[in-house]
């Protein structure tokens, strides 16, 4: 692998006085789709607010393009091109699907208009187009979902940090949010993705990582992957 | 509501029978410090030792329970009212006065805790500081049997019927040890309160109504208990400076003194009985001390000031106020003796609850 | 002299009630917009709106008199002045405050407010100063009704005021990222915006609109520490009243609150808190989020 | 611990319970057997010893207190006080009185009662001052009356007018000050005899001072006769006053008398202007402020305003110049007007008092010269008498009438008919 866009070196991290993450290490090739995989608490949402800037580092290093990113905070990453759907969507429910798309590209504002990405946007979701109008907080689900990464893309991100899209979404939504995600890849964004649906992660990943209880415990090409015993008995039901 | 009455017991009985000694032996010790004048220093306590009272009946409330007030000067004019109507008007004595205006208070606290289960954080707030507004406006308006803004003045002097004997409270250094005697009895009472059942569903629901709900905590009852025991404190207190003043005006009972009050509990540490105390001694002393500064002489309104920093500072870097320094520093010795000090994190964080003993 | 009471057949002056009520309404609404901001982007409800207004306005009436500027520039000055001291309010205090509980932002802005009625107190005195008011002149006569020109001056900035602000929250980028953080701080985090940068505007624009509603009360009210007391609290109570985090609510609850006041103060002047108060319970417990506020969800 | 602590013998807490009570009662039984511990030694002993020792009394110095706000709404009041303590000044760098300088304490009480009981106890039981100048507010000299009364402290010039203070005769506390009724029936007589009004309205602040206003109002207009006035109240914390003026404006009177302090009183002026309601205006001393021009705006032009003191600003009244001078000199920030008027006139009355004393300086001296003291002519005050059975003061006052800025008189000292 050439340098990766992504480095985790040696990360450790505390809530608290919970320590969530060990020592974890990780790297993500630039136009990637990367999965983490885990049981719950696991450490792969901690994985995730450490590289987005939510969470601090107590220990390790965060390397983006090949600078140092480990202590900065969010709104400068997503300057520099991190940009994270967190779980649970968390849309902005007052407002209305424009204005949360509008804030996606909140950063940006400065560098020109977000018209591109806008049109971008409802091409991969053209039911947002429809609702533009409509307070994102009467979406369902699925649209809800559609929003939040829509919302992300307007930042137009070298590095997608997704966050379970799955997560309770009907399986044809699913089949569709999949879809859209190798297509961000295609396009040329990076992606580091969580999730628990380990079937669809694997499918559309080029490497996985193995989480458990704030460490990696394995870490290798997704085809590999699943190969391996102990994956297909954890996580892929064999 | 079942309390029983004593459950502090053992080694941790030390730091009472101290207190008590340091009440007791005080007069004794301000007659012999030079340049001092102990009736005023008595007064000055007396009426620290009183607004404790309400400090630590509003922090049964805010610490305890988790309701804002900023209207218990409210209470604590009703308290002062009724026990000076009662006694300067009806001629009732002092202790049934006392009784009365606690009754009374604790009954208007209770009524006030019914709208109060509908409200939360900034909305109570506002509820309850109009409270605190309109209590002295409806003593002016009724002027004609409350004495109106003059206020009630030379009431008769506090006395207790003990059998064959009447004691009187005449000078400050009686005054000050009826009030201490109050603040005792009241202060073991609101241990107990907060060690029984009633305190930890007044826990419960500060840290979640959801939860405490869940938990079977009925929380029309125990909101509306926390409202009224409250208000009893305060009324109670009310009574007692009352007496202490012979006189009382609606100047006595502005936001400023409901104010006051809050920063005595932030001062003192929510939720600990012993933080109410001290928070209440503090302050009243504060002002005093700073008079003694010279660059008073050119900034009397000095002590807003010092006020308003304490206020911050207290938030900002001592948020258990000073309850929490004596108890982390307490653990900490602790710690040392049993294990060394590397476990002291750990107990302070178990030692968070909230709930003293 | 009598036309008033003999044109109308009750006793009461309705109509001049009703506008004597809007007027002192507009300044009550004013002052709680600054509150309502503050509380929109912050989450902090403060309770030192009316001392930072008092100790601008003191600021206006510096460079009004030793500097003997024109209104104009004073207003101005002024405006720039309160916009960086409500930001420096937040970054320096504010920023460093958990906001765990309710309680904390509260005793922290009532400490504010006494440090600052203290520092106004030691540096221009409590004598009662006037402040020349931005407009003079014969008042606005309807029929028998007379609308003073500050008066008239005063409803109308208001309304233009609460225009703008809907515009600014609406429409500009900077206004919508000030909702998505009230909304959620971390996902408005995650598309970039600088809490602490949107909570410093918050600061400062709400201490701005303090010095407008400062320099609008004095003429009227006079200068001195303890000028915004009474408005303050009543502010307070509107914006709570009107929801908190909704201007038009501001609005609606302050001038309630005005014309409560007047009609009160007409009639039993002694009771004119009580009312107020009385009303302000009864209308929390039917809508305990307030008239046009939503209802927040309490997080388990 | 808890679980240790827990087993612990049942009787500690039995124990426990009992120590407070019967300790603390104890104590207070032990406190009222002997009641002459607190206040008594000081007075005791100057009654009998041959050179009595007098509190706040040495040969080179005189301990001399006072209270009031130095901040909040009432604050304003604070000149009173700031400029007594100027005029100690000036008398000390004059050489003090009978070879004594004035040390002069002034407590802030921040208009809260309870607070100035905690300052009277201290000025009195740890300044262990000789006497007091000046104290400020009716609700507040209320509050310490009884306790200044039991310990004989001679009070000059509490300020406040209330007549509690006077009536009945209190030994050692000195009015000086008009007292309300007086001033209130002064006005309504003259209203109604030399204005001719023929309807009266009060407007007045609802307190003790405002409500004494308006009761003698009402007793005189009851005593001749005539139908009640109409009393629109304020409240002090009020700032709003379009209201009031409405109302006083629809109970139709043609003269209006105001019993309020210059921040609302000058704002009801200003509002009776703006609606255009022009009655004839009447006001207590209490308004006497140069600040309530620029308070009420054109509206006030022709007023009638009471006074006891001289018009601070006539410069053809040598007092007066001297007076300028002083606070030009000494009180060089404070602004010109009724309070320091009213303070530079309670330094004369009450430095008069220790100069007739003498050098063997006792309260009881004290008292008895000011008891004596008749037709006094050095203060600003025009004649100030008092008497064994008399400590009211001023009993006489007269008009002036706002034009253009300025206090005109026009009337001479006008007493009770």
């Amino acid at each position: 692998m050439a340098r990766p866009l992504l480095a985790v070196n040696e990360v450790e991290a505390y809530y608290g006085r919970v320590c969530a993450l060990h020592s974890v290490s990780l790297q993500v090739g630039e136009g990637s789709v990367v999965a983490l995989l885990g049981e719950n608490g696991a450490g792969k949402t901690t994985t995730l607010r450490v590289n987005s800037g939510l969470l601090r580092p107590t220990r390790g290093s965060v390397e983006f393009d090949g600078k140092r990113i480990d202590g900065s905070t969010p709104d400068r990453l997503v300057r520099a091109g991190i940009v994270q759907v967190p779980e649970g969507r968390q849309i902005f429910a007052d407002l209305t699907v424009r204005e949360n798309l509008l804030l996606g590209g909140y950063a940006r504002r400065q560098i020109g208009s977000t018209r591109p990405e806008q049109s971008r946007v409802f091409d991969y979701f053209p039911r947002l187009g429809e609702r533009l109008r409509q307070r994102a907080g009467t979406l369902s689900g699925g649209e809800q979902q559609m929003l939040a990464i829509g919302r992300a893309l307007m930042a137009r991100p070298r590095l997608l940090l997704l966050d379970e899209p799955s997560l309770g979404l009907a399986p044809l939504l699913v089949k569709e949010i999949f879809r859209v995600i190798s297509e961000i890849r295609a396009a040329g964004t990076t992606v580091l993705l969580v999730e628990q649906n380990a079937h669809m992660a694997l499918s559309i990943a080029d490497h996985a990582y193995v989480l458990e209880t704030g460490r990696v415990i394995l870490g290798d090409r997704s085809t590999a992957l699943r190969q391996r015993e102990e994956v297909r008995r954890a996580y892929l039901g064999h | 509501m079942k309390v029983r009455w004593l459950r502090t017991r053992g080694r941790a009985m030390v730091p009472y029978g101290v207190g008590l000694a340091v009440v007791v032996v005080l007069p004794a010790l301000l007659d012999v410090v030079p340049g001092i004048a102990p009736g005023y220093i008595l007064y000055l306590v007396s009426l620290a030792l009183i607004y404790a009272i309400v400090a630590i009946g509003l922090g049964l409330l805010i610490g305890h329970t988790g309701q804002i007030s900023l209207g218990h000067a409210g209470f604590f004019a009703i308290g002062a009212y009724a026990s000076a109507l009662l006694t300067l008007r009806l001629g009732l004595p002092f202790v049934a006065a006392l009784l009365v205006a606690g009754a009374l208070t604790a009954t208007i606290g209770f009524l006030l805790g019914l709208p109060a289960l509908r409200l939360s954080g900034p909305y109570l707030a506002v509820a309850t500081l109009g409270f605190g507004l309109a209590i002295p406006q409806l003593v002016v308006w009724q002027g004609s049997w409350t004495g109106g803004s003059s206020g009630l003045h030379g009431l008769p002097l506090a006395s207790l019927p003990l059998g064959a004997f009447t004691i009187v409270f005449r000078t400050d250094q009686d005054y000050y040890y009826l009030a201490a005697a109050v603040l005792v009895v009241l202060t073991i009472f609101a241990r107990n309160v907060v060690a029984s059942h009633t305190g930890r569903a007044f826990v419960a629901i500060r840290d979640s109504e959801i939860a405490a709900r869940a938990m079977g905590v009925d929380l029309v009852r125990y909101k509306t208990t926390a409202f009224a025991l409250s208000a009893l404190y305060a009324g109670i207190a009310g009574s007692l400076y009352a007496h202490l003043l012979h006189g009382i005006s609606p100047e006595d009972f502005t936001v400023l003194l409901s104010v006051d009050f809050l920063t005595m509990i932030v001062l003192g540490g929510l939720g600990s009985v012993g933080g109410a105390l001290a928070g209440a001694l503090m302050l009243t002393f504060l002002q005093n001390a700073l008079t003694r500064l010279p660059v008073v002489h050119d900034f009397k309104n000095l002590y807003i000031v010092v006020l308003g920093a304490i206020l911050i500072l207290t938030i900002a870097f001592l948020p258990r106020g000073l309850a929490g320094i004596v108890r982390s520093s307490r653990l900490r010795w602790a710690a040392r003796v049993r294990d060394g000090a590397s476990r002291v994190d750990q107990i302070i964080e178990l030692g968070d609850g909230g709930v003293p003993q | 002299m009598l036309s008033v009471t003999s044109d109308i057949p009750t006793d009461l002056p309705w109509g001049q009630l009703l506008v004597n009520g809007l007027a002192l309404g507009s300044l009550y609404a004013l002052t709680a917009f600054g509150i309502v901001l503050i509380y929109k982007t912050t989450k902090v409800i403060t309770f030192a709106q009316g001392e930072t207004a008092m100790f601008s306005t003191f600021v206006a009436f510096t460079l009004l008199t030793v500097f003997q500027l024109p209104f104009t520039v004073a207003f101005i000055l002024t405006l720039a002045f309160a916009g960086v001291f409500g930001a420096l309010i937040e970054r320096v205090v504010l920023r460093h405050i958990s906001t765990t509980t309710v309680l904390n932002p509260v005793i922290v802005t009532v400490g504010l407010s006494l440090i600052l009625l203290g520092t106004a107190g030691w540096i221009w005195g409590y004598e009662i100063r006037t402040f020349p008011a931005p407009v003079a002149g014969p008042p606005l006569r309807f029929a028998t009704i007379v609308v003073s020109q500050l008066n008239a001056l005063t409803f109308l900035v208001t309304l233009v005021l609460m225009t703008v602000l809907f515009a600014f929250f609406r429409f500009s980028p900077t206004g919508i990222a000030m909702r998505a953080v009230a909304e959620n701080r971390t996902a408005a985090q995650l598309m970039g915006i600088s809490i602490g940068r949107m909570n410093a505007l918050g600061w400062g624009m709400g201490t701005a609109m303090g010095a407008v509603t400062g320099m609008l009360i004095a003429p009227l009210n006079y200068l001195d520490p303890s000028m915004m007391g009474d408005v303050a609290l009543k502010a307070f109570a509107a914006a709570v009243v009107g929801g908190l985090t909704s201007l038009p609510g501001a609005v609606v609850g302050g001038l309630l609150l005005g014309i409560i006041d007047s009609v009160v103060g007409f009639e039993v002047p002694e009771l004119r808190n009580t009312i107020a108060f009385v009303l302000i319970v009864l209308v929390l417990v039917v809508r305990p989020s307030g008239l046009l506020g939503k209802h927040e969800i309490k997080k388990v | 611990m808890q679980r240790l602590s827990r087993m612990q013998d049942r009787t500690v807490r039995r124990v426990a319970l009992a120590v407070p009570l019967v300790v603390a009662l104890l104590a207070v039984s032990c406190g009222s057997a002997t009641p002459a511990a607190t206040a008594a030694p000081a007075t005791a002993a100057a009654t009998t010893t041959a050179k009595p020792i007098v509190p706040g009394v040495t040969d080179t110095e005189v301990v001399v207190g006072s209270w009031g706000p130095q901040d909040g709404p009432a604050g304003a009041y604070g000149t009173i006080d700031r400029t007594l303590d100027a005029y100690f000044k000036m008398i000390n760098d004059q050489g003090g009185i009978n070879g004594r300088k004035i040390r002069f304490i002034y407590e802030n009480d921040s208009y809260q009662p309870a607070k100035t009981v905690a300052a009277v106890k201290k000025l009195v039981e740890e300044d262990k001052v000789f006497a007091l100048c000046g104290g400020l507010g009716t609700a507040h000299n209320a509050a310490v009356m009884d306790y200044l009364v039991a310990n004989n402290v001679p009070h000059v010039w509490p300020a406040t007018g209330t007549t509690a203070l006077a009536v009945p005769l209190k030994k050692n506390i000195y009015a000086v000050q008009l007292n309300y009724t007086t001033e209130a029936t002064l006005a309504t007589q003259y209203a109604l005899d030399t204005m001719g009004s023929k309807q009266i309205a009060v407007f007045y602040q609802n307190d003790a001072f405002g409500k004494e206003g308006l009761d003698a109002v009402q007793a005189e207009l009851k005593k001749r006769n005539l139908p009640a006035a109409t009393g629109v109240s304020y409240e002090t914390a009020d700032t709003n006053f379009s209201a009031q003026a409405l109302k006083l404006q629809t109970s139709g009177a043609d003269t209006v008398i105001l019993y309020a302090v210059p921040k609302p009183g000058g704002s009801i002026i200003a509002e009776m202007g703006k609606i255009g309601y022009a009655p004839k205006l009447l006001s207590s001393s209490v308004i006497n402020d140069p600040s309530i021009f620029q308070l009420a705006g054109p509206a006030i032009n022709g007023m009638l305003i009471e006074a006891y003191l001289p018009p601070f600003d006539d410069t053809s009244n040598p007092k007066i110049v001297e007076y300028q001078a002083f606070m030009a000199k000494y009180a060089p920030k404070e602004q010109i007007g009724g309070f320091t008027e009213a303070g530079y006139t309670y330094g004369q009355v009450f430095i008069e008092a220790l100069k007739r004393a003498g050098k063997e300086l006792t309260r009881e001296g004290f008292m008895t010269n000011l008891d004596q003291m008749q037709n006094f002519t050095g203060s600003l005050v025009p004649s100030l008498s008092y008497s064994p059975t008399d400590h009211a003061g001023v009993k006489a006052a007269y008009f002036q009438a706002a034009k253009d800025g300025k206090f005109v008189t026009v009337t001479g000292f006008i007493t009770l008919k």
